[in-house]
């Protein structure tokens, strides 16, 4: 295992501690236990909080800020956070409107969230976000949270800052959700620190199709092949999903998992518009970059939002974030 | 009965075994899962062998409940909440109960039913619950039968080893291996197995009391 | 080779189509040859134009727009573009306060723009950006020009678009390249797709110290270390460089290489900035990420560049390009 | 002088023979420099032989201005800007120059001249020139000695396999191998070996005329 850390025992509190330290302006880092707050939350607004496990950065915690989240709750490596942080984060943002918490649908997230929100004695609503349609819908646990958690959170998070209440925030984010599609592919495995090796084995020739974002096989393996098939299959199983009609206008994400360049993004992203816009379809606004990633995975996801005037209104709202910046 | 002199022993005993099997766990949770499992588990257990001093002062209840909230706020992960959750009911269950074999058997039972619960699980969906609910099925009857010391312990072992083996050709339909279909079978359950061994080392570490 | 690609012939085309299509608010594409240029370029502003090889990306395509560069002009692979490129482009962003061009130092960057500039019957200057303190300063070719020069871009696009003319342009470019020092290890090598297996083997226990950004070899291989051990040698290197005293205000660029995940690059961030502050060193600004990368090369670089008023007003002055964003 | 009707086969023959070693050029500009000389100069071939026919139109002067202008905007890289100018100022040359044994030496001289004066280089700095200006010196000689065709073709062959093999041993003090000190030391320059290459290829060439 190569990488630039000192030791797996501390790479997580030492990277956090390098994020606060570079966007100290914009945010707050508590140790004990690990969560990252908004500075300067107006008064009265709702408080969006995610988490999940490490590993995905700049999501959550470089999410957090103006017009996005209030609090983001990291976990160790690809494990879900715990509880208690979700509570003191929550104790410490919420401050009169309640609070949203936005998790990634994943058992462990799940469980510790709901354990956190059962605990809560403030107003709260949770948003699920199930994005990832490389499962059926009628999985046995439900398809996970993948990519499409950041739009669900900038376009809450925009609503919220524009003064939107509990039971509003939370209607906007289950459309949002239920507005996206992602689906990824993995060249690579990753490899995490604890573990000192990739967490799986793939040939030189083969991908992983229908990944999720913490390392896991796909659906299943596939020969490699042109970025071409790889990005029809993606999409059609999006297409699919959410049926967009003519002159739908739609946001178009592509999002890399970690250790594939940005040449090969944008190369991704010139297909993917390709399938949409011959059918039709009206690609309005577009993210291309690493923003859910898997450590150092190489391959990508794509991910198709539905827009309205709402979501296309709150989407260009000012943010300020680690890693999401416009307006201001 | 207040007698928690036995956990600080138990505790250890159980960390030796789990770190004994570290690359073999890591490894199940790697071919299904993201191979975190055995690092979660190590991590909630070195927690609560740091409560050791604090434990011994308390009655099964309030350690069990202690043990509980400590794995819930240092495992994370899907495992922890449900770890987590199985002893914090598990000490709410002790309460009312003596430290018998009816008392533990009601304890345990409530600490499976809130995994249960939490996890929104049963037997058969390839997950730690392979291993615990056939024991909870082998503690209940054994108190029905009124098994002596050595049936009971020995049931349990046999049982955790039964379960957990169980999930090897099942598909699974909870957790991460769920994601994977078909390609989960042939592969045990990570939760599966560390259940197993901590089973088996208390029953033999309950034989020696 | 594991890329997203339909074939290496194809993948340039495409990945800069991709990004015209994905930025088309800002930027438009010249296929033929290939350059990208601002939209909305206001009258009688010097034209900052800079270029070199793809796969560098963001650098400097995702750097056009407002604020920021005129036009880039984007090579092969690592390899430099020619001077029709950067001929046509000053042409059409030219418009009435000349052209400067921003070039990193490297043999074929250097030489095809001089023939571009040779031709150009406008008034124009160079800016060479030669920041890569791996080498020592009266090095034969002289020093390369990396990481650093999204700084140079920044602040002299901030000074171009605040109405500064082409000698005050020059001159506070050269200031920047004056006062900012760079230096950076890999981890591995990257795959250059037409090459089809990476530039250089490595070792599993082995770095390469002060490499360019084109996957070259570094000046030596080094024992893979902590990446305390490794940051002291490269911020050692640029404290010694740029000698700055006590209280000086300096902006802290960690730069990954494209492979490095953000999680890494903030445990160096970290690490580097504990190394100034100890130094009674202000850290005023900074910036992580993947910047001026080598395709998938694993790795990082540290920038820091010496801050005045000036300088600092400039860095903060609103830009709009594909990868920097803020107050717009 | 206006037939270049020589061209097209000589481009081709280049070509081909620069395609045969391949992947011996690319582990040279692997192993000290980026690895994409042999590509960057493949694409300049190609698109050189694309214009055969209207090579076949012009005057040599005019058709050595016509190669280098196209090279220079195909090839890019360091390569590109200086085999461009070497064969601009080549056609610039060629303009007052017989295509003989005189004119072809002061036509090759004020090519190489071009890229010591672009690319701030001379002999004996590990690149391209390495070859080149042996050549040149060859050339020279036996003009003034009025060497015969046979002679002056080998004395070319072996001016370039020597000056290229010449680069082995020479710490790099141009291009990017300059960045790695010590370590150029031992790997032939890759631009050395395609002049020499595309040289030796010509005097076959120019031999069969
Ligand atoms: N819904 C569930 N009910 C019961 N057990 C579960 C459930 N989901 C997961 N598990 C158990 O948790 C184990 C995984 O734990 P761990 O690896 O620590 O967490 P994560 O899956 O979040 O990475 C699985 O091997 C399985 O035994
Ligand atoms: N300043 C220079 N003078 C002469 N030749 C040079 C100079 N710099 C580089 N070269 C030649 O160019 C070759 C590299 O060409 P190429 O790989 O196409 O470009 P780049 O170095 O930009 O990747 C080197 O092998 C060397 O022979
Ligand atoms: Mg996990
Ligand atoms: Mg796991
Ligand atoms: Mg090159
Ligand atoms: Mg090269």
């Amino acid at each position: 295992m190569k990488k630039l850390i000192n030791g797996v025992e501390s790479v997580l509190e030492e990277s956090l501690n390098g994020f606060a330290r570079a966007h100290s302006n914009i945010i707050q880092f508590n140790h004990q236990p690990h969560y990252v707050t908004r500075k300067n939350k107006p008064e009265n607004k709702v408080a969006l909080i995610s988490g999940g496990g490490a590993g995905h950065e700049p999501l959550h915690t470089g999410l957090v800020g103006k017009g996005m989240l209030d609090a983001a709750c990291p976990g160790q490596v690809f494990t879900s956070p715990t509880p208690d942080q979700m509570l003191m984060a929550a104790q410490e943002v919420e401050n009169g409107a309640g609070v949203l918490f936005i998790v990634k649908n994943y058992a462990g997230d799940v469980m510790n969230f709901e354990i956190a929100a059962e605990m809560l004695d403030c107003p709260h609503e949770t948003v699920l976000v199930n994005d990832d349609v490389s499962l059926p819908k009628n999985h046995s646990t439900g398809r996970r949270g993948v990519a499409g958690t950041l739009i669900v959170e900038k376009i809450v998070g925009a609503a919220a800052e524009a003064g939107a209440d509990l039971a509003a925030c939370k209607q906007l984010g289950d459309k949002v959700v239920n507005s996206t599609a992602s689906m990824g592919v993995a060249l690579t495995s990753c490899t995490v620190p604890a573990l000192g090796q990739p967490t799986f084995d793939i040939s030189d020739n083969e991908v992983e199709m229908g990944v999720g974002i913490h390392g896991e096989r796909g659906r299943e393996v596939m020969s490699l092949t042109t970025a071409d098939d790889l990005v029809h299959i993606l999409a059609k199983a999006i297409d699919e999903e959410l049926k967009p009609t003519k002159d739908q206008r739609v946001l178009l994400h592509i999002n890399g998992f970690g250790a594939t360049p940005l040449m090969e993004l944008y190369l991704v992203y010139d297909l993917a518009a390709q399938f949409f816009e011959e059918r039709g379809i009206k690609i309005v606004r577009s993210l291309v970059g690493n923003y859910t990633t898997s450590l150092d995975m190489a391959g990508c996801s794509i991910t198709l939002t539905l827009m309205d005037d709402e979501m296309l209104q709150y989407w260009d709202a000012p943010v300020h974030t680690a890693a999401l910046r416009w307006g201001i | 009965m207040t007698d928690t002199s036995f956990l600080p022993p138990l505790i250890a005993a159980i960390q030796s075994e789990i770190i004994n099997n570290e690359a073999e766990i890591s490894a199940l949770d790697r071919a299904i899962g993201d191979g975190d499992h055995v690092t979660n588990l190590l991590r909630g257990l070195e927690a609560v062998a740091k409560l050791n001093d604090e434990l011994v002062q308390l009655d099964w209840s309030a350690a069990l409940m202690k043990i509980g909230m400590t794995l819930m706020s240092t495992m994370g992960g899907a495992s922890g909440s449900l770890l987590g959750s199985m002893f914090v009911s598990m000490g709410k269950a002790a309460k009312e109960q003596e430290l018998d074999l009816n008392g533990m058997t009601a304890v345990y039972s409530a600490g499976v039913e809130s995994i249960k619960a939490r996890g929104k699980a049963d037997i058969g969906e390839k997950t730690m619950l392979d291993t615990l609910i056939p024991v909870m099925q082998s503690l209940q009857s054994d108190t029905e039968q009124n098994a002596d010391k050595t049936t009971v312990l020995s049931n349990i072992k046999t049982a955790a080893t039964q379960g957990m083996q169980s999930t090897k050709d099942m598909l699974a339909t909870k957790g991460r291996a769920s994601f994977l279909g078909e390609r989960a079978r042939g592969h045990i359950d990570a939760g599966a197995r560390t259940s197993q061994l901590i089973l088996c080392v208390i029953a033999d570490e309950l034989s020696k009391i």
